[in-house]
């Protein structure tokens, strides 16, 4: 049998107010090895609504990398259903439905920062004035104003991660797809893009599938907090932080509701490993 | 500091050395039978060459434009040094100049031909071999991005790439001359069949070369098939088709001169050297491969420089 | 104990060498004691060169060439000289309309060169034909090794050795009355072709001098045999022909036609007023890169021939 | 929704399933069928002067269909039809014993054993050559630009002295063919290292500068394994002039035998379809070689764990 | 000022119990780019004793990276004088003085893990036997046990992380330089890998720099915490966290004293960045 991924005939409706944004159902995906199969993502189901902000967290090696590219039509799975924007992935991917942001910068080397915030923007025909415009908007976002015209080797690790963040924002995708991005940023910087993310996030709607280490980043930030489990990769559990509010300044991480739905989240964590000391 | 100033006083003492030995090497009374002293002194300055040249090399000037000077020193010393021992072996051992002439008798044939040697570059350098290599690297070129662009036909006509890589210059010379004649259209074809293959297989080497996120970044733009390889694949291809434009810049020129053996009008390197061989004229066979040797060099050097603006970002210029 | 000839032929195995291969089958080497090692040549070898880095002892060479190595420091004396006559020739296309040698003006000519082209030099001097592509002259190709341009038509003439390409063109499909040609005996401006050539210091040896007397003397025995029995004197070329790509048929006719330019005397003793016929030739050739500037001292010596009585 | 979705067992068990679009034969059949019909036109095309010129010549009026049929078997034709060629083909490989001097497989193994050889010692020269280049300062600066320009020296031109020289110190048979192979055919390779062994990123050295590795484990376990796509590259441009090399490498050793023999035989006497039989040789025996070393790449990928998409 | 660092002429004493492993003085840096220089490190004292944890936290670009660097022969400075282990840090390279785990995992891709594991031992000679004991046992410690086989691009980005950490600790150097090498793991991982480190190094009397973004991580670990400021990349403060005592356990976050420390490392972080809003 044959998952017609990318034979869906229907037309592609734009998702309907309401209508998740990701939906997906007994979702797996099998990496056939030489040594035998590894089990990325088993039996899961999810569902996003339109402007919800999802963070994935989880043990490394659990899937959230997968799944992410399932979403992104970067990964074929092995079984389930997935929509996106009550499409294919593919169509979705086709019609430049998402922005992702790599756990790693995959800056191009022939490329100044500048060329490189500017690559999509290329890509998607627009005009030079505006480009040379938005990448400076993003670039001045991101802390990196004054280093335009390095080339990647030039930059810290940490300064060539804000570079691909700036370079994911700067189309302003309604779907944004972020696999780790501050991970290689120090609190101050983290906390300053968490809240210029949040801002941007509650301005414009988007919707937001967020994979982060961090717990205290993940209730910050969220809606809604998926918890993974390795091996097989899978959901455990799936928290609703909404009742945080939309807006949230850094304070908030003090409140005994904040900390109740991070001790959640932990124990999650913690259920999903193999060795608990 | 050592190795500046062991360099800086053995550089004048060897050349100082040299030019003793070469008017000696011309003395009537030495040239073709020299002592057994002569000789020691020949090998006693080629281990101090050694050495100089060796230090010479790592050395590091402050100012910028006198290191690249230094740096530039030691290929031409170097050269000079062996042209001194040729000059040396050939006229102190008596080697006859139909085997080969001393370089001191190159050079005089070489400047006293130059109305002859300018005719026979424009015809094999720029007339053959120029247009030969534009076309069969564009070619090889052309052939790998339809290989593959077209998956079909990248299982059709690479095997058959490889079928045409090995066509002798020696079988298609003579054809290529029944086709196209006699004059240099025919040994433009010669070098386009010789300069093909090496791009087609460096190129598709080169367009496998780009990492997974850096393609997978692009299908996230939902990029099409030209954005990716002009943005993406192409770039990270230049290493591998700067190579292929680096070897077929000399296998051309070897390819254009060996052709014109098989049958030219009165002018061109190849066509000087087939008859200077016969007339024993080696001094000018030399002279022309000289003439080769310059032009080759300058043609690589040229490519190698646009490679390094091309490629900057590669590892390889980032030590 | 053999005593050990190296021979360096001029080209590749073929009729044309016949004397030599049958030689060595027949064992006539053998009974003079030799021992002959023959090296074919090709459009790639200069024997001469060859000779010069110890190579070869003795070599096959036309005269012009062997001058040239001889003024250019490669002291070559002739020590016998088996071919009389030469086999070079200039053939047209009738149908071009080239009757005399003055209707080749303004014609596309092609021309062996690697050393070959001086007597068609002389010849055009003679004609007073510029060769350098200026009006009023012929416009020369440097001709590959076949008949190709005359059938192509990218040629009206090209040259041909009467033992050899003529018989391509015949067997192209030429009929002989469809061909003009042109000998090179007949015009005045022939030199001689397929002579032996040593280096001359070798000839002070006497040692030397007698295994070239043994070697031109056993030689000579095969040509006498290839002008009796040329079909079988093609066999034995062909046994010997590595490459296997001749033809019997070509190599018998071959023989047959190589026969009409052995010297008849059958000592292979080189005569002086051919040579002078040479010399008088290539110094008339001119043009700007002349093959000999003088006339050359010493280049052939009966020494050899002479020793073998 | 349409995504109809059940589980199957991984994405391999679609990739076996029996797809003869996606193996290599159906799309080399096609495209050879289109070469052939493309060359058969040409054929026709390009020999039909010729064909029309040999009728009259022969004094035959004929009608333009028999002139079309009569561009099929010329004997000296512009360009061989297809038929001609594997008639010759099948004539010199299958009808003739492989041991006979007019069997093309003998002469392929003359060449291919000098190939190797040639190959084998250009490939160790390029590799050492390119290694030495890298870690050695001197011999970056001083030798490559030497090497380059070595590469521009027509080989023809030098070629038979080079032949005379090892000749005159007692190398001879094989060897001098697979010298001048390897001497053509080092380049490719040494150029391809020298990049390749450079390739490894900066923090990938900066490991082994941490471990204090000498440059031999520096070059043993990252500069060797990271070049290895230039070097397969090199490797198979570097087998295919290796061939051209040894090909070369038979005219000034007397092209006695082997495909550079034929094909100058085939040159000389005329025999167009002789030269394209041996073309084809050449260019059969270069795909094997090429797709051997594809092969062996494919192998060694496999074994560094290369993605198998 | 010319750094004689690759002439020193006097001889290669060990480190003298005491005498500082690391022993930095007016070290300044600058990266010459195109567009003129970037100052990466201006004037940096820091001496460390034999035994010490120093952690480094500072915004990203301000040098960090750069400085161990420096540490390990990588970089050469523009002025200033560096001693490693009493010699310079060219001759400390020589005798394999230290580890470095790079920001980034620098996996060898032709190698399965085990081999990346073991390169630094084949390297050094060890025998085959012990090569494959220790690495299954650096293997196990980061719980990559039964991915031995496998080549890094089937592992996720987290994996490869953790088998870069086995390999530096694989051969046992008495220095680990550590760039930011649990910047990837997930908090529990995170905590026991810590924890595990933390022990190695009271057990082993290691000398550790360690780069790293979190600051109750740093705050743990650290015996000294080096805080800097980028533009030009300098030390701001060097705060003694030694009275928390060598061994700790995961508690000790809780405690006032923690928090203070953590508080003043938050408060020169904050002075490093330039928006402070
Ligand atoms: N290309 C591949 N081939 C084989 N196995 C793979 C491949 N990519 C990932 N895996 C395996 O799939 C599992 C999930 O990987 P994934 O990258 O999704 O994890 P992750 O949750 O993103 O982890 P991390 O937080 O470390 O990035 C891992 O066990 C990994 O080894
Ligand atoms: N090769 C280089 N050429 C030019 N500038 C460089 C180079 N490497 C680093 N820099 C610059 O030096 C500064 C310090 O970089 P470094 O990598 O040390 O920062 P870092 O503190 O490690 O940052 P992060 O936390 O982001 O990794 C940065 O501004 C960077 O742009
Ligand atoms: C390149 C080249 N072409 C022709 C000849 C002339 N030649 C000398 S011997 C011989 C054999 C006669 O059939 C021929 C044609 C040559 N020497 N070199
Ligand atoms: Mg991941
Ligand atoms: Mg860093």
């Amino acid at each position: 049998m044959v998952v017609p991924m990318r034979a869906s005939t229907e037309p592609a409706p734009r998702a309907v107010a309401g209508a998740p944004v990701v939906d997906i159902k007994g979702l797996s995906l099998t990496y056939e090895a030489a040594d035998g199969p590894v089990y990325a993502l088993s039996n899961v189901d999810l569902q996003i609504a339109e402007g919800e902000f999802v963070s994935f967290i989880g043990p490394s090696g659990c899937g959230k990398t997968t799944l992410l590219r399932v979403v992104a039509d970067l990964e074929q799975p092995s079984g389930g259903h997935i929509r996106v924007n009550g499409v294919s992935p593919n169509e979705a991917r086709l019609r430049r439905d998402y922005g992702f942001i790599f756990q790693a910068p995959a800056l191009y080397p022939w490329r100044t920062i500048r060329r490189n915030v500017e690559l999509p923007l290329e890509i998607f025909g627009i005009s030079k004035a505006e480009r040379r415009e938005r990448s400076a908007r993003q670039l001045e976002l991101v802390n990196l104003k004054g280093f335009e015209n390095k080339f990647p080797w030039q930059l810290s690790g940490g300064m060539q991660q804000r570079a691909s963040i700036a370079r994911a924002l700067s189309f302003d995708p309604k779907l944004l797809l972020m696999d780790e991005p501050f991970g290689a940023l120090d609190e101050i910087v983290r906390d300053h893009l968490n809240e210029q993310l949040l801002r941007l996030w509650d301005k414009t709607g988007k919707t937001v599938l967020f994979v982060t280490h961090s717990i205290p980043e993940a209730v910050f930030l969220s809606t809604k907090i998926v918890v993974m489990s390795p091996r097989p990769g899978r959901i455990i559990d799936i928290i609703d932080a909404s009742s945080l509010g939309r807006m949230r300044d850094l304070d908030i991480r003090e409140t005994p509701e904040f900390l109740q739905i991070a001790h959640r989240v932990r124990e999650g964590l913690r259920a999903g490993h193999s060795y608990d000391d | 500091m050592t190795a500046a100033r062991r360099a800086s006083v053995l550089t004048p003492l060897v050349l100082a050395g040299c030019l003793y030995v070469l008017m000696l090497v011309h003395r009537p009374g030495v040239a073709g039978a020299p002592g057994p002293l002569f000789w020691g002194l020949v090998v006693a300055l080629w281990l101090a060459s050694i050495v100089a040249l060796s230090g010479l090399s790592n050395l590091r000037l402050k100012s910028r434009p006198a290191d690249r000077l230094a740096s530039l020193a030691v290929p031409i010393l170097f050269g000079a040094f062996l042209f001194f021992l040729w000059e040396v072996i050939v006229v102190g051992a008596g080697v006859p100049s139909v085997l080969m002439p001393a370089p001191s008798a190159i050079a005089r044939r070489f400047a006293a031909s130059m109305p002859v040697l300018r005719d026979d570059f424009i015809q094999t350098f720029v007339k053959s071999v120029l247009t030969g290599y534009a076309m069969g690297c564009g070619a090889g070129f052309v052939v790998a991005i339809l290989a593959d662009r077209v998956p079909f036909l990248r299982r059709g006509l690479l095997p058959l790439g490889n079928f045409v890589s090995a066509l002798p210059v020696i079988g298609i010379a003579p054809i290529m001359v029944m086709w196209f004649g006699f004059d240099w259209p025919s040994k433009a074809a010669v070098v386009v069949v010789m300069t093909f293959f090496p791009m087609l297989v460096n190129t598709v080497a080169g367009l496998t070369a780009a990492g997974r996120i850096e393609r997978d970044l692009m299908q996230s733009y939902a990029a099409g098939y030209w954005t990716t390889l002009l943005k993406l694949r192409l770039p990270v291809a230049l290493p591998f088709i700067f190579n292929a434009l680096k070897i077929n810049s000399t296998l051309a020129l070897i390819g254009a001169i060996v052709a014109e053996f098989f049958g030219t009008p009165t002018v061109g390197m190849g066509f000087r050297i087939s008859i200077e061989v016969a007339r024993m004229s080696l001094d000018m066979v030399w002279a022309e491969i000289a003439l080769a040797a310059i032009a080759g060099s300058a043609f690589y050097g040229a490519v190698a420089l646009i490679e390094r603006g091309a490629t900057f970002w590669h590892p390889s210029y980032r030590t | 104990q053999a005593e050990k000839v190296n021979l360096q032929l001029k080209w590749v195995t073929q009729a044309q060498f016949a004397g030599y291969y049958v030689a060595k089958e027949k064992g006539f080497y053998k009974e003079a004691g030799l021992d002959v090692n023959i090296k074919p040549g090709g459009p790639d070898i200069a024997p001469p060169q060859v000779i010069a880095g110890g190579g070869a002892d003795v070599i096959v060479d036309w005269m012009p060439s062997a001058l040239a190595a001889r003024e250019k420091g490669v002291p070559l004396v002739n020590i016998a000289q088996p071919f009389k006559q030469s086999g070079m020739m200039l053939t047209c296309r009738a149908e071009t309309g080239i009757k005399t040698p003055g209707d080749l003006k303004g014609r596309t000519l092609g021309v062996w060169f690697s050393g070959n082209e001086y007597p068609f030099l002389a010849w055009m001097a003679k004609l007073g034909l510029k060769t350098d592509g200026s009006a009023g002259g012929v416009k020369v190709l440097k001709q590959g090794f076949n008949v190709d341009p005359l059938i192509q038509k990218q040629a009206d003439c090209i040259s041909t050795m009467t033992y050899n390409e003529y018989w391509q063109v015949i067997d192209a499909g030429f009929k002989p009355e469809q061909l003009v040609v042109f000998k090179y005996e007949e015009q005045g401006v022939a030199t001689l072709e397929d002579g032996l050539y040593v280096m001359q210091d070798k000839l002070k040896d006497p040692a030397f001098v007698s295994r070239m007397a043994k070697f031109v003397a056993a030689s000579q025995k095969g040509w006498d045999y290839v002008r009796k029995s040329p079909d079988e004197a093609a066999k034995i070329v062909l046994e010997n022909d590595a490459s296997g790509a001749q033809t019997e048929k070509h190599q018998k006719r071959m023989a047959g036609e190589i026969a009409k330019l052995l010297d008849t005397s059958g000592s292979g003793k080189l005569d002086p007023a051919d040579y002078d016929r040479t010399v008088a030739t290539l110094l008339a050739s001119g043009g700007d890169a002349p093959v000999i500037t003088k006339k050359p001292e010493g280049a052939w010596s009966h020494a050899v021939v002479d020793a073998k009585k | 929704m349409t995504t109809e979705a059940a589980a199957i067992p991984g994405l391999k068990a679609r990739r076996a399933s029996f797809r003869p679009w996606e193996g290599n034969t159906l799309p080399v059949l096609v495209i050879v069928l289109a070469i052939v019909g493309l060359w058969y036109a040409a054929a026709l095309a390009m020999n039909w002067r010729g064909t029309a010129d040999a009728f009259e010549r022969a004094g035959e009026a004929r009608s333009a269909p028999e002139i079309a049929l009569a561009t099929m078997g010329q004997e000296r034709p512009m360009l061989p039809a297809p038929h001609q060629i594997v008639f010759e083909l099948k004539k010199t490989v299958i009808d003739t014993p492989t041991t006979s001097r007019r069997s093309l497989v003998y002469h392929a193994w003359v060449t291919l054993s000098s190939t190797l050889v040639g190959f084998g010692l250009g490939t160790a020269l390029g590799i050492v050559l390119a290694v030495l280049v890298v870690h050695v300062k001197t011999l970056e600066r001083s030798l490559m630009p030497w090497v380059i320009s070595s590469q521009t020296i027509p080989i023809l031109a030098i070629a038979p002295i080079i032949i005379v020289v090892l000749g005159s110190i007692g190398v001879t048979g094989l060897l001098p063919k697979s010298i001048i192979s390897a001497y053509l055919c080092f380049f490719p390779i040494t150029i391809g290292m020298v990049k390749g062994l450079n390739s490894p990123d900066p923090m990938q050295r900066d490991l082994m500068r941490t471990y204090s590795a000498s440059q031999a484990q520096t070059l043993w376990r990252l500069r060797l394994p990271a070049s290895l796509p230039y070097l397969f590259a090199g490797l198979k441009v570097a087998v295919a002039i290796s061939l051209v090399g040894a090909i070369v490498g038979e005219l000034p050793t007397g092209a006695q035998a082997g495909l550079g023999a034929r094909l100058l035989a085939g040159s000389y006497y005329g025999q167009t379809i002789q030269i394209w039989a041996a073309l084809f040789g050449a260019a059969i025996l270069a795909s094997l070689l090429v797709a051997t070393v594809g092969l062996v790449e494919r192998l060694v990928n496999r074994s560094m764990g290369a993605r198998t998409a």
